[in-house]
């Protein structure tokens, strides 16, 4: 992979597919109490469109646009948001990873039927919160572990 | 690999293989493939999962509410590969 | 008998990936000889899930006629699973990193040339 | 609160603490017997080298990969040995690795 | 319910979460200022410490305690991931903690004129959770997830100075060796798991049947487990990465190794306890077994007591030397462990039929021993390391060869070094005698040339820091630039570790009674250890 990117034809097929890869990775991960998939799952899926984004343009336009310790920032929201998530159980329901959502009149608080259902996203208590604390730190970790390998490949000095 | 054999590619080679037997052995001697030997956990939580976790998705009731401190363990191992490939490639120079 | 033939498949898995580790000397292929111990870890977790005409322990959607929970697959060992691979991934990179360096460092990849710290 | 006991016997540190003292009053009474009337910064005080002239200070010290070359040598066919486990190469570290496994599923399945 | 009582229930969950919380919010903090991110790291660490004690009260008067993760709806079987606290992972996490906090106030200075410092001190207190995760969980499954980050967060550290090759290639020696040691680890968790379906360590001791792949995922659990806590022929990792890391972070590793070592035990007395603690004669068909595994230990461990103090003698690496004396010390508590295996014995009447099973006291006294020795080691090699880290950050040398008269310059580290000498070699009025006393007195009667070779090694111990206190501090001075006198953190960090030696030495009735044989009980009395789970509490 050399840095400079590569041809124009794989560029533009990179950024009209892109959209899509991002927008089916985040269903992945808002439907994770549903069907299969998940915050890690959905968060691969996005990386791996960001990292298809990193091959086709190189890395050092990547780190043009945008910093590496944005990206850090941004998993250290998701870690910060999982960890806070089970503290807030142990804070309002008593007990560390408590799902202290499940039953309340709130967002994703109503508990489904029993048996077979139909999907319904306001169901699963905090465990789409924490899908979603998981997949932003999934996709911002992935990603910055791709973005510094690659830079550093090419080259000598450090990145940061 | 190396063209002579020396003392290590002897041992090894035995042990490789002693290891290999047993291990075959054991591949053998497992449950049928399909058939789980005992499944009660695993149906408690089948059973429990909607109810207790609101979750359709029995898996995602496993990761994030039965053994969510696992998950919490493996976003800390994720975290912990990104903070030790960026110490890896930092600036060595303030 | 027939019936092992994954789990075979579970322990080819792991003695090729051992093997690598041990007999190989391309750093490159001790890695994939750690990620092929890793595959075979992991599928042995997922085989030990499975049942026999079992569904995903999935309820959207359930068709009629499911007595769960004795018609579902395990739900633990897919959790396991997800775990061991994320894990796998962290040791990947971390030691992929570390090649770059020692390559840097060594100006090879081979393994039995990499050794300033013996005796 | 300071003896424990063994089975077969106790250890006390108070115990050794006073036969340390006890020893080093000793000591400290017989230095006291020596003779106080050398003169310092005459031959009284310069060592004794079998009439050869003393080293430099530098040269005085022995180098620490020298300090047990009796022992070193002596055991030179255990260090050859040793040196040959020890190759540094990280496969070994998984080959030894494979060895005890085997040797234990020898010993522990087999048995 | 007091506000010191919840703080002490939910002590076990908040012990690990503080560091990890910690350790996701240092970088956030690091930003503020300098020193922001080393003062906020310590506070985490000394949180901890203070639930640590807490706790430590509460496990010592009213035994085991056990946290549930999440609202525990479901009954039996266990299907929650749960903390199992008793005295023996309060014994290891007071010494983990207790070396990572030294470790932190000598990284004050240590590591000040290094870049990525907010990334090191993630990843300490990431090694810090990752040990205390370890020896409180009571899920096999949620061990390997802790064994795996301590694992990975200690190869990064190992390969912090990445500009020098060989810290690399220890950083990855060790991950190769942590990444397959792990891996087979949970290679036999899934075999357990297949055969009894559960997770939980208590649940599992419960249904144990030592059949044909118990005997498998039991020898993968101890070699792996081993090869991590560095047994003999699996050592040659632990030379490697302990002198290559920054000092702070040996003594992190040398806790991380420990943390290996609770994991053996836990497997042995925990996990297979059913069969090594049991006295039924129903075990007698197990009995081979276990004997022949404990004579393969007991050889191992002398050959890591010889091996180890041999290939010190010879060193002239300073760190590395007291790596291999590391060696020989975890060979003298594998020696216990091993003695403890071997000593059972079956009683027979004059028909040849069996009678009974007992373990005969020397081997209680033995594993006594052991664990007083883990203790011991722990803080004495420690000691040692943060030596030879003031060494090499006063002259930037690591060779014995080109150190000489560092006693003219450096007073309190030389008082530091002869302490630490003294009770790494067992000599008498320090700590490492006390436990080297048991283990000599206990391997004697099992064969008494099990005591010999663990006295010839004390000796040869003695005989390796004798050299080095010789070559290194004694003699001319021969480097006159650059030395000036040790930062007082480091004289602070190094004083905690001798005040411990020098308490533990003089009063070590007092230490074994009110810790070490209450840990030992918590590892033998493998009934209450199942039943805090099955029966009380959840």
């Amino acid at each position: 992979m050399s840095d400079a990117g590569m041809s124009k034809i794989v560029r533009t097929i990179a950024s009209v597919s892109f959209p899509f890869v991002l927008i089916y990775g985040l269903y992945i991960i808002a439907h994770g109490h549903l069907t299969p998939g998940g915050g890690f799952q959905g968060g691969a899926v996005v990386a791996s469109g960001c990292a298809m984004i990193l091959i086709a343009y190189g890395s050092s336009w990547i780190l043009t646009k945008t910093k590496e310790h944005h990206i850090s920032l941004l998993e250290h929201a998701g870690a910060l948001g999982f960890i806070g998530l089970a503290f807030l159980g142990l804070l309002l329901g008593g007990v560390f990873f408590a799902n202290f959502i499940i039953g309340e009149p709130i967002l994703f608080g109503s508990a489904p039927a029993l048996g077979s259902t139909l999907a319904d996203i306001n169901t699963g208590g905090v465990l789409p919160l924490m899908n979603f604390a998981v997949g932003l730190k999934v996709i911002a970790g992935l990603f910055s572990i791709i973005l510094v390998m690659a830079y550093a490949s090419g080259h000598k000095e450090g990145i940061q | 690999m190396s063209k002579q054999f020396s003392y290590r590619m002897i041992l090894g080679a035995v042990f490789f293989t002693i290891v290999a037997v047993f291990f075959i052995f054991s591949a053998l001697m497992m449950h049928s493939f399909g058939i789980p030997a005992e499944s009660a956990m695993d149906d408690a939580i089948i059973t429990g999962a909607q109810e207790e976790t609101g979750a359709n998705n029995a898996v995602t009731s496993v990761v994030f509410d039965f053994r969510g401190f696992d998950t919490l363990g493996e976003a800390t191992i994720l975290f912990t590969a990104v903070a030790g490939v960026l110490v890896l490639f930092r600036r060595l120079k303030k | 008998m027939i019936y092992n033939i994954p789990y075979l498949v579970v322990v080819g898995l792991i003695l090729i990936g051992l093997f690598a580790v041990m007999f190989k000397r391309n750093l490159i292929k001790i890695v994939i000889g750690v990620t092929l111990i890793e595959s075979g870890v992991n599928l042995f977790l997922i085989t030990l899930g499975f049942r026999k005409d079992g569904v995903a322990p999935i309820f959207t959607g359930l068709p009629e006629g499911v007595n769960y929970p004795a018609d579902m697959a395990l739900p633990v060992p897919q959790a396991l699973t997800l775990t061991s691979i994320v894990i796998g991934v962290a040791v990947l990179a971390l030691m992929l990193s570390m090649i770059i360096h020692l390559y840097r460092h060594h100006n090879t990849l081979d393994v039995s040339k990499i050794r300033r710290l013996k005796e | 609160m300071f003896t424990f006991e063994t089975g077969s016997g106790f250890w006390n540190p108070l115990v050794w603490i006073i036969i340390f003292v006890v020893a080093f009053l000793i000591g400290y009474i017989l230095r006291s017997f020596g003779k106080r009337s050398y003169k310092e910064g005459t031959e009284q005080t310069k060592s004794f080298l079998s009439g050869n002239e003393e080293y430099d200070k530098e040269h005085m010290q022995i180098k620490s990969s020298n300090l047990y070359w009796g022992f070193t040598e002596s055991f030179s066919w255990l260090y050859s040995i040793l040196k040959k486990l020890h190759t540094g190469n990280a496969s070994d570290y998984i080959v030894w690795f494979v060895v005890v496994l085997g040797l234990f599923l020898l010993a522990g399945v087999m048995l | 319910m007091s506000i010191l009582d919840t703080f002490v229930a939910h002590a076990p969950a908040l012990i690990v979460a503080i560091p990890l919380l910690g350790a996701f919010l240092v970088q956030l903090v690091g930003r503020l200022h300098e020193k922001a991110k080393v003062v906020f790291a310590l506070l985490t660490i000394l949180l901890t410490n203070c639930f640590l004690y807490l706790l430590t009260y509460d496990v010592f008067t009213n035994g085991i305690r056990t946290y549930i993760f999440g609202n525990a709806d479901l009954t039996l079987p266990v299907v929650r991931i749960l903390f199992e606290v008793d005295a023996m992972s309060i014994y290891m996490a007071l010494i983990s903690t207790t070396l990572i906090l030294v470790a932190f106030i000598f990284s004050w200075v240590y590591m000040k004129d290094n870049t990525g410092l907010d990334k090191f001190y993630t990843l300490m207190l990431l090694l810090t959770a990752g040990m205390l995760g370890m020896v409180f969980t009571g899920d096999i499954f949620n061990f390997f997830v802790f064994l795996e980050i301590t694992g990975i967060s200690s190869a990064a550290l190992v390969a912090f100075w990445v500009h020098k090759a060989e810290a690399v290639e220890a950083g990855f020696k060790y991950i190769l060796i942590s990444a397959i040691g792990a891996l087979f680890v949970l290679f036999a968790i899934a075999l357990l798991y297949g055969q009894y379906d559960a997770l939980n360590i208590a649940v599992l001791a419960q249904s144990i049947q030592f059949t044909f792949l118990d005997k498998i995922a039991l020898v993968i659990l101890l070699v792996s487990l081993a090869m991590k806590a560095g047994l003999f022929p699996m050592h040659m990792w632990l030379p490697d990465s302990y002198s290559r890391a920054p000092a702070p972070v040996t003594i992190g590793l040398v806790a991380a190794t420990l943390a290996s070592f609770y994991g053996v035990l836990r497997v042995i007395f925990s996990l297979y306890g059913g069969i090594y603690s049991g006295t039924d004669l129903a075990l007698l068909s197990t009995l081979t077994s276990t004997k022949f595994m404990g004579s393969l230990l007991i050889g191992l461990a002398l050959l890591a007591i010889l091996v180890g103090v041999i290939m010190a003698l010879r060193q002239t690496d300073l760190k590395r030397l007291i790596a291999f004396a590391a060696v020989a010390e975890i060979g003298y508590m594998f020696l216990g462990i091993g003695t403890w295996m071997a000593a059972k014995t079956v009683h027979v009447d004059p028909d040849g039929i069996a009678t009974a099973i007992s373990i005969l006291p020397y081997g209680n006294l033995a594993l006594q021993g052991g664990i007083f020795h883990l203790f011991n080691d722990a803080f004495d090699i420690g000691l040692l390391f943060l030596v030879a880290g003031v060494i090499f950050f006063v002259t930037k040398e690591r060779s014995l060869d080109n150190l000489s008269g560092l006693a003219r310059h450096m007073k309190a580290t030389t008082i530091f070094f002869i302490i630490g000498l003294c009770a790494v070699a067992g000599l008498p009025p320090l700590n490492g005698f006390a436990s080297k006393l048991l283990l000599y007195e206990s391997t004697f009667q099992l064969n008494p040339i099990l005591g010999i070779v663990a006295i010839v090694g004390s000796i040869l111990l003695l005989a390796v820091f004798v050299k080095v206190f010789y070559a290194a501090f004694m003699g001319p001075d021969l480097i006159k630039t650059n030395v000036h006198k040790e930062p007082r953190s480091m004289i602070i960090a190094m004083g905690i570790l001798a005040a411990v030696i020098i308490i533990i030495g003089l009063f070590p009735d007092l230490f074994l009674t009110h810790f070490v044989e209450p840990a030992t009980d918590a590892l033998l009395n493998f009934s209450s250890y199942t039943n805090a789970v099955l029966i009380g509490g959840v």
